[in-house]
């Protein structure tokens, strides 16, 4: 109890927690699913713009793409071990996602179908993705904090290389460029907005992590937030979004916006997205393969071992 | 009737580089298809990162032969637009990425190879050229490294991971003594000063494989009689199948502005 | 700047023609790719065979649907130079072509839709679509027992076999309801007689498949909720990399004369 | 001694031998043989030209190409049936086929790099293959030659498919097509004139199957009569054969050609051509993973004959 208080005043300071601190155990089973949940969804990214590289348009944006996929993979890579400060190990995790236990982001469970798609990932969905996880710099919890920071540097790199890409096409390419964009944007726009989560009236578990500082602002917030960034950046685009009731609101100085299909938010959700079943089996099917790898791996380091202790 | 497809010139020293830079294309393409299937996430990082440094490599050479062959041709239209035949890869470079003891063998193999080619590329008479060496090759030798410990590991790790191990060096020996053929192309680069004829690579490649070779507790497979032809534009069926899918935008959406 | 893709118009009809001569342009691709590979020579001929029909079956709608769109588009146009977007295949069609055990399971599945969709278009308010239904009937109806055949084997054959079919049918199931959803397209065809509303073939095709599945001892799997859109143009990450390879020499001799 | 008079004397009479019909050892396992190492032919012939099915320029030609690579299989079928009459299984055949005991037509080991390839492959392997064969339909085995009548007739239809399709690219083509047509030639030429075998001079195996009517021309004459059916036809085409000692022999009656590179000729037959380990590890892959298909189909049938025979 007087840890729990000490703990709690030190939350309240706005001290970093770090993994060698006590901490209420329902503390370090929120963070460990939202680290390892963020790992996995980082891990899973990879595939939907990974599709995309052996079929870059040009040398520069393959590059940039290859350089963008392995910036996700190294992500993941710190985010699993933040985690695993919390006393998780990464193969329990990967166990979790492999098992469907674990969540990751059901914005990868949309397929990317065109080059655009490649461009507006990175800019609506890594865009969301950033006002989510900007807050998450100053997270009570060090090594997430730290790892987050990074991360958001990264992701907003990110973000204006997709923006700028799309920029390109439609303001130098062809009609047809300008098509495909065009369709992306329909295509991404509202799961983009999903990625906020449930409106604020069905998130009942946020309170206590707003307290914890593990989140910071609410979800409709966020979303709101991402909405009114967003319509500006369309229109010097020159491209649609694909909602009639968007408009501003100048009473409310911010944009209306029309009402999410929550029933297909939660389907995905539910594991019934059009790509659900193909990421998690193209995962499991690299784990799967990859099994003799690491066996053998272990058993070069198991013959190894006597020899280097004889030296 | 008009193709798009571009076809470079035939001078030596743009045929001498093609060779070079699509070994480094074809490679990273296949290299990347592991992204996000990799054995372990450290390396979907590391052939990311290889595939990377490989794809630079080309770029600046792609960029180099575009400039000498006059036709104003740039790294796109040289690495999109060609027909197969006009492709000058090794065949090794586009088989197709086969499991992980297959990509870490080639890799080793391709690596030992670049090494004391841009070694020596180092001291090109094209001062372009010998700027590009000086970076490239202080990223094929950390890709040597990789590729040798993953040959170490599982040439000399479980039952499986040597019989696998051994299956891929007997599936890749057959390509590998194109990359010491010699032809006109390759004696007029020596004799240029552009860089070196790749015959001459061969005894360092023989040292370095053979080390890693017997760290890894592996005989050298037997030589084979047949020399392929990828350098003089004359592939393998996987060729084809990889270029589709590589040209595909470039080839559906001409004009376009990426 | 002038893309070399073609784009049908919007009517109803062809759209309703495009969607099902898709279906079997794309069902055809992957069955071919089978060509040299089957478990036992009979399959490579029986395989073979149904993708050579289907393939005639999506040249005849594919010409009567360029006609009725009036571009004067033929086969070739619209089976390969359309961008992804607008082809109009259901996604099942266009999904890898998997084991022998999800060969046969989607050719069950498919060819227990085609058979009352061709039934009934034998009755088209379009002479030319009913001369085509009566051929094609004929050939559908043998692929349903051909591939009835084998699930019955595999789903009550060894253990390994009913464990394949089994996931096959799971793998597969999501993408069913899509052959009997319905829109205004469908609603044009049923109403001017080109042809049913693919709503209704949903009992034919039911008690098919539960005629079959009930032989081969196999559970019907569950229906799930996501319905694909591959008939409104809506794809999977599947469908770019076959059109790369299905397009590409059409797409590289742009003019050719084949 | 007496049956062997009788059968000799069938021989020369220009009688078919049928498969119940009693003949020498050596006779039955030459003919099997040659039949399994034809039917094998055919077999890994799908391959080659498999590879450019999905990849046809027109749905016509894809039509075209697949009826005909369906057709290789079906003569396949024909052979391995012929070959069995004589008492040797399809299972037995093809497992010498997988285990590299058994041979199949060296061309086969050559690559398939463009679509003119196709066209090529017809106009001249399948045209050498014709050469070769059409002596065949009157040869000593009844099974065998009525098998040969069948696909003599198939194959010249293919060759005349391959012929047309070349020509048409050659005079309604664009330059680009007409180039891959003639580095097609260029590289096909040599292999196939290397389809009639070694000159007679290192052939010494084929007297007896002269004798026997399993053979009825030489290499050599094959050869001679292969060169000057196809350069007139290369005329209409406007293609170069890739041989500057190519040309008329108004005293010999003959086109003299170039010297054939035997070198490579062996080695090629001695499995180091550029796609023998391809060619054999596709059969063996696609055979090993039709394995639990096949067993599939067994257990299947042991299950349902009970009730075959109960009902």
């Amino acid at each position: 109890r007087q840890r729990n208080e000490a703990f709690e005043s030190r939350i309240d300071e706005g001290d970093f927690i770090e993994a060698k601190d006590w901490m209420p155990e329902h503390y370090r089973k929120t963070l460990v699913r939202q680290i390892s949940q963020h790992a996995h969804s980082e891990i899973v990214g990879m595939l939907p713009e990974g599709n995309w590289i052996t079929r870059a348009p040009t040398l520069k944006r393959k590059a940039i793409l290859l350089a963008k996929v392995q910036d996700e993979g190294g992500h993941g890579l710190y985010l699993y071990s933040a985690a695993e400060t919390l006393g998780t190990s990464r193969d329990q995790m990967l166990d979790a996602l492999h098992t469907g236990k674990a969540k990751y982001s059901s914005i990868f469970n949309y397929p990317t179908l065109t080059w655009a798609d490649i461009g507006v990932v990175g800019w609506l969905v890594d865009g969301a993705a950033i006002m989510n996880q900007v807050p998450l710099c100053r997270c009570s919890y060090g090594p997430y904090a730290r790892a987050m920071i990074r991360i958001c540097r990264e992701e907003s790199f990110h973000q204006r290389q997709g923006y700028e890409s799309l920029l390109t096409m439609m303001r130098d390419g062809t009609d047809a460029q300008k098509a495909m964009v065009q369709d992306a944007v329909n295509r991404w726009w509202w799961p983009s907005l999903m990625m906020f989560g449930p409106a604020d009236k069905d998130s009942p578990n946020s309170e206590q992590s707003m307290r914890w500082g593990i989140k910071r602002l609410t979800n409709d917030e966020l979303r709101q937030k991402f909405v009114d960034a967003t319509v500006p950046q369309a229109e010097l685009l020159g491209i649609t979004l694909p909602d009639p009731d968007l408009k501003w609101n100048a009473e409310r100085e911010h944009h209306d916006f029309g009402a999410i299909d929550w029933n297909e938010f939660w389907r995905v959700v539910g594991g019934n997205g059009p790509c659900n079943t193909e990421r998690l089996q193209a995962r499991v099917k690299a784990w799967d393969d990859g099994a003799w790898v690491r066996d053998a791996a272990l058993a070069h380091a198991r013959k190894r071992a006597p020899e280097a202790r004889a030296a | 009737m008009t193709t798009p497809s571009i076809q470079p010139g035939t001078r030596a020293d743009v045929r001498y580089l093609l060779r070079l830079g699509d070994a480094c294309l074809v490679l990273s393409h296949r290299l990347s298809e592991w992204c996000g299937h990799a054995p372990i996430l450290e390396e979907d990082l590391a052939l990311g990162n290889i595939a990377l440094d490989l794809l630079g490599q080309a770029r600046a050479l792609l960029t180099r032969a575009g400039q000498l062959d006059g036709q104003a041709l740039d790294e796109d239209q040289l690495a999109f637009l060609r027909e197969e035949r006009h492709y000058l890869n090794p065949v090794l470079m586009e088989l197709p990425r086969g499991d992980f003891a297959f990509t870490q063998a080639r890799n080793l193999i391709v690596a030992s190879w670049l090494l004391p080619l841009w070694t020596r590329l180092q001291d090109s008479a094209d001062a372009e050229i010998a700027a590009i060496a000086a970076k490239a090759v202080k990223e094929v030798r950390y890709h040597q490294q990789h590729a040798a410990e993953w040959v170490v590991r599982l040439g000399d790790g479980s039952e499986e991971s040597t019989r696998r191990m051994k299956d891929a060096l007997a599936q890749l020996w057959p390509y590998v003594n194109e990359l010491f053929a010699s032809d006109d192309v390759d004696a007029a680069a020596e004799a240029s000063g552009l860089g070196p004829a790749w015959s001459s690579l061969k005894p360092a490649w023989d040292a370095a494989m053979d080390e890693v070779l017997a760290e890894a507790r592996l005989t050298r497979p037997k030589d084979t009689p047949h020399v392929y032809a990828g350098r003089l534009g004359v592939h393998s069926e996987h060729m084809g199948h990889m270029l589709a899918t590589m040209q595909s935008l470039q080839r559906a959406y001409p004009g376009g502005v990426w």
